[in-house]
């Protein structure tokens, strides 16, 4: 092959592996000279969006991330707080969303492996998963196909590993229908001094590799899979579907942690997305190294791979560890133990380089500056959309339906309907720390320890795309506030955040304003409540033939709950009960589920106060850590109504309550549709509380006149019936709303 | 009072069954690879997914060492609970009669449901009264207590269905609303529903504690062998 | 030698799979299938082939609920 | 007419059931047994067995992760 064929060559590669000319120039110009196929394929991973954050990076500079708590922040392989009694609690939330579009089981599988391992890599034990899923509308064959697939590979990965998976959302709309969202979140606790850096140390030490053999799963997936839009050629791709092996991973965890016990690593770190290329160099560059591998000693599990190929091969169920060479002998019996691979690759070097061998050979050879701190970061040309984005969601009720009808249709739809057919799959008890999970509570509670003495955690996962739809900023607010009352309704006061950002391809202005924006809803909010951010995760080029989803940040937090003893359900618990709405809340139709049932889909959303929204989450809180509250749900979707409706339901128990006094203040602001508006109107800010009459009325009467503690009525019955003052009331039997919620998702797959 | 309970590459509920049998004596991990229970009184083995639960449920894992001692332990009168996948690997080991197929509804399934005690003669029920109602969690994928009509018949004579889904909660499908069935001699008991996670009232009912209680009662009164 | 292992329910066993397999055809546009069931496949290479049925009765299959049959590479059912 | 669909892992996809066997024969006291792979048979009675292609690749298999073979009665593989 002549020289200049060499050069076309390549330069057909770099496109093909998703680098645009200018970044293969600037390859060529990190190594002084053209790359060879080992060092193409590594750098168009290590540069690739999933892994690099070309578009993200100086965006996400924006979200505050100290805090007192906080004691591993963004940069590690996952977050970390401080929660007292010398522990520390690990957690974050990834995508699998490209994957799980094209083979829902094990794609979703594969995402919960895959932020498992992200946190037992820092040494924690992971105790909790939840489930952030987005699909297109359920009357869709596909998106039921979808549904059904994510949800059985999230509770086979799960259950099979041995990990609760207590919590999650699952919503639902037409931007969804073509590329779901599947967003995972794990939480882990480990003794603060236990937990590990990622940082390679130690030159001379060894680069060990633990756990599966390596496939070709999943090459080129990183580049292609989850860095291109998904479009009709995607069904070429298909052959590199990673598949999950959660016993290998059981396995895998278990002897991780025992080796981390006995100290014998100096280092670990997980595989994940472009497998040992960017484990070996993030681990190089954070311990400021080189280390050098030799692709021809990992443990193959097909014939006649490529130095390549092993380079960037996903295959799952992997770690990478350095270990002094004096205790590789300690660190094989364990894995032998717990029969888990373990083979030196490698070595630690001070050349700062990442060097690939084969058999002795060198076949590649990239300074890991170059692969890490190099990537090109490219600005974002925000532009706000001068016409719409997004298509009205199809209409489906409409205008003029009777309040009761009305309620129940909400309650029926598929967005506020229980997710009960989907959690039940879930094994939330394993572990014995479960006190409030999917169903009992707005947020999961978790022991700490098992003999109670160090009280319990709270973790929620929230975010509604359509919201942020409607206004990026404020929906992307909204979803911080969201998550924090649903910590706050069981008492617990948020200590750190995670989040993942999945959008649309950012290259297009629209898109990036969407982003930007959501950033910077995001990034108030946690500033307003004081909420560091310690980790997260970006996916982007979200977008289907139908274009893109809505922008759909997904907010996880932890929060720490003093007394689990006293926390309350979301479900009316006994007759009698008075019950009340705590809060500044100020509902608006513009946005709502209802709104969306009718087929509307506003462009803003009312402004949030967000100093007066964090008061509140002070106040909501405090009453619930009053230990007083028997009931706590937070107003979300489908407004005031359905969040009665819902206690109704939870608690088989009815209520008749007044909003006369809200639909009064509603007109006296001059919203239009008041009734309606106080029953199924949105926004944050509200708490439905219920609790002995004396208690309630005793919570009420510290209201410092604002709006915030009302009274509104009494629990008891087998109706739900709320006056609205003189024009009209809603009443509807506690049976029949239940069968609307029960079996609103459930019917679509029975 | 010595439980033990035995851990397989695949175990999860482990430590779980380890918590709940410590708040009635002692208890300890054994590992699958050992060949000696040295002189425990009691065995569980707890839920999970032992080796993957590949191939079929319980197949590999009634091969591990420790299952040969366990089976001698079980002959001389020993009392062993399974629980779930230990449910699943009694009966592949013949500890128990019948096997455990995949939920008629095909999927994996977490929830609380009732279980009345059919026999409370048992090594694991006898501090329950007859008839009794225990509320216990169950979450499994292949839960379908099977075995011939025959079978079930003489089990049923022999009151070797201890545990019985309450009307309108079997979850599974299994024969005869089957949820806990003991070998002959009613020492060994294995159940789908799991008591272990329903000893702590602030994560479930404690109605599961009575099964680890009654164990504790027989070996006060030295009715069963130790190992 | 190459072997090749089915493993199918045993008939008058309730086969939920096969079912729902059933079930599903219709309204995938396919009709007239009947006798649906789902069982498994083992495909390994064995040294020693008359070890094969041991194998099968200890752990590949469970007898009470499963039965199996046994091809070698030649195709000849044993 | 009878039909029978064996499906097993495509090659070089994970077979992680395969791999367990594989791994726990030996201890088990089954040596000398290699690549091990388990699949899925399905077993059905077909009015039109042109269309059974087609079943395989909707529903019975999933072919981004699985191969197939369709046997028909009389042995003969399509
Ligand atoms: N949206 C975000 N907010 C905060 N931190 C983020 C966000 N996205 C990514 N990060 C941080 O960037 C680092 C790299 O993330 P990622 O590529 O997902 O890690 P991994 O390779 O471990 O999967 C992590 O420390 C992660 O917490
Ligand atoms: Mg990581």
């Amino acid at each position: 092959m002549s020289g200049a064929s060499t050069v076309e060559h390549s330069t057909l590669r770099h496109r093909e592996l998703g680098l645009t000319d200018p970044e293969y120039e600037r390859i060529v110009d990190r190594l002084g000279r053209e790359p060879n196929d080992v060092e193409l394929a590594v750098f168009s991973l290590m540069w690739s969006e999933h892994c690099g954050y070309k578009h993200s990076r100086r965006l996400l500079g924006r979200l505050p991330t100290e805090g007192e708590h906080v004691v591993m922040g963004p940069g590690e392989n996952a977050g970390a707080v401080d929660v007292g009694d010398g522990l520390a609690v690990a957690f974050k939330v990834e995508s699998h969303n490209h994957p799980s579009a094209v083979e829902p089981f094990q794609g979703a599988a594969t995402g919960v492996g895959g932020i498992l391992r992200d946190v037992f890599a820092i040494g924690a034990r992971p105790i909790a998963v939840l489930d952030s899923l987005r699909f297109g509308e359920l009357d869709s064959a596909r998106s039921r196909y979808l549904m059904n697939g994510a949800v059985a590979g999230i509770g086979h990965y799960g259950n099979s590993i041995g990990v609760a998976t207590v919590g999650g959302e699952i919503l639902f709309g037409e931007p969804y229908e073509s590329n779901c969202l599947v967003n995972a979140m794990c939480v882990g606790i480990a003794p603060s001094e236990r937990l590990v850096r990622s940082a390679a140390a130690g030159v001379g030490n060894l680069v060990v590799l633990l756990g599966a053999l390596t496939g070709r799963d999943g090459i080129g997936g990183a580049s292609v899979l989850a860095s291109a839009e998904l479009g009709e050629e995607s069904a070429s791709k298909r052959p590199s579907v990673q598949i999950g092996d959660p016993f290998e991973e059981k396995k895998l965890l278990e002897c991780c942690l025992e080796l981390l016990d006995r100290g014998l690593l100096a280092s670990l770190q997980d595989l994940g997305a472009a497998g040992l290329s960017s484990s070996a160099s993030e681990m190089a560059s954070k311990g400021g190294v080189g280390i050098d591998l030799d692709v021809a000693c990992v443990p193959r599990r097909e014939p006649g791979m490529e130095a390549f190929e092993v380079m960037v091969s996903e295959s799952q169920e992997r770690m990478l560890c350095v270990v002094e060479p004096a205790r590789l002998d300690a660190v094989r019996a364990v894995c032998d133990e717990w029969d888990v691979g373990a083979t030196a690759i490698g070595a630690v070097t001070d050349t700062r380089r990442l060097r690939v061998l084969e058999e002795g050979e060198p076949v590649g050879d990239m300074p890991v500056e170059a692969l890490i701190d190099d990537c090109p970061l490219y600005d974002l040309a925000p532009q706000r959309p001068v016409s719409p984005v997004y298509a009205a969601p199809r209409a489906r009720l409409e205008a003029g339906t009777a309040l009761g009808e009305t309620l129940l249709a909400l309650l029926r739809s598929e967005n506020i309907a229980s997710k009960r057919w989907a959690y039940e799959q879930y094994d939330g008890l394993v572990g014995s720390r479960t006190v409030r999970r999917s169903g009992s509570a707005d947020a999961a509670v978790l022991h700490l320890t098992h003999d109670g003495t160090s009280g319990a955690i709270a973790v929620s996962i929230d975010g509604n795309g359509r919201r942020v739809a409607c206004d990026p900023y404020v929906g992307a607010a909204e979803a911080v506030l969201e998550c924090a009352r649903n910590l706050a309704c069981v008492g617990a006061e948020p200590l750190g955040l995670t989040n993942c950002l999945n959008f649309g391809n950012p290259e297009k202005d629209h898109i990036a304003w969407q982003l930007e924006r959501a950033v910077a809803g995001l990034a108030d909010a946690c500033r307003a409540l004081g909420v560091p951010v310690v980790g997260g995760n970006v996916s982007l080029y979200n977008e289907g033939g139908g274009g893109p989803i809505y922008p759909t940040p997904i907010v996880g937090m932890v929060g720490r709950v003093p007394d689990p003893t006293s926390v309350p359900e979301s479900a009316f618990v006994e007759e009698g009960h008075a019950v009340a709405l705590i809060g500044p809340f100020r509902p608006a139709l513009a946005g709502s589920e209802l709104d969306a049932l009718r087929g509307r889909l506003v462009n803003g959303l009312p402004e949030v106060e967000l100093k007066a929204q964090a008061r509140a989450l002070d106040a909501a809180r405090a009453a619930v850590r009053s230990g007083q509250l028997a009931t706590a749900h937070d107003v979300s979707d489908g407004g005031l109504a359905c969040a009665l409706g819902e206690c109704c339901v939870a608690g088989g128990i009815g209520a008749r309550v007044d909003l006369a006094g809200l639909v009064r203040r509603l007109a006296e602001g001059g919203a239009p549709r008041t009734a309606e508006t106080a029953l199924f109107g949105e926004g944050p800010g509200g708490v439905v509380i219920a609790g002995p009459g004396e208690a309630i009325a005793r919570l009420a009467a510290d209201d410092d006149g604002s709006d915030r503690r009302v009274i509104l009525g009494e629990t008891g019955g087998d109706t739900l019936v709320i006056e609205t003052g003189s024009t009209a009331r809603l009443d509807i039997e506690v049976a029949a709303a239940r069968e609307a919620f029960e079996r609103g998702v459930a019917d679509h797959f029975s | 009072m010595r439980f033990g309970v035995v851990r397989f590459p695949g175990s999860c509920d482990e430590t779980d069954a380890l918590l709940a049998c410590r708040r009635f004596g002692e208890a300890e991990i054994v590992w699958h690879r050992e060949r000696d229970l040295h002189g425990l009184d009691a065995v569980v083995l707890p839920g999970g997914f032992s080796y993957g639960d590949y191939l079929r449920v319980g197949a590999i894992a009634r091969f591990s060492p420790i299952m040969r001692a366990i089976v001698e332990f079980a002959r001389v009168g020993g009392p062993v609970l399974g629980i779930c996948n230990g449910f699943q690997v009694l009966c592949e080991a013949r500890l128990l009669p019948g096997a455990l197929l995949p939920n008629t509804g095909l999927r994996f399934l977490c929830r609380q449901v009732d279980v009345r005690v059919a026999n409370a003669d048992t090594s694991f029920t006898r501090a329950c009264g007859r008839g009794e109602r225990l509320s216990l969690p169950v979450k499994h994928g292949a839960g379908r207590f099977y075995a011939p009509d025959e079978v079930l018949d003489a089990m049923e004579a022999n009151g070797q269905i201890a545990l019985r889904y309450a009307d309108g909660h079997n979850p599974n499908g299994s024969a005869r609303d089957a949820a806990g069935v003991t070998n002959e001699a009613g020492n060994v008991l294995g159940l789908m529903p799991h008591p272990e996670h329903a000893t702590d009232p602030l994560t479930g009912s404690t109605d599961g504690g009575r099964l680890f209680a009654s164990a504790v009662e027989q070996i006060a009164e030295g009715t069963a062998v130790a190992a | 030698m190459k072997a090749r292992v089915l493993i199918r329910p045993k008939e008058g066993i309730l086969d939920p799979q096969g079912q729902a397999v059933e079930r599903a055809l219709p309204a995938l546009g396919f009709e007239g299938v009947e006798s649906v069931h789902v069982g498994r496949l083992v495909e390994l290479e064995v040294a020693d082939p008359s070890r094969l049925g041991e194998m099968c009765e200890q752990l590949l299959a469970n007898p009470l609920i499963e039965d199996y049959e046994v091809e070698l590479d030649d195709g000849a059912a044993r």
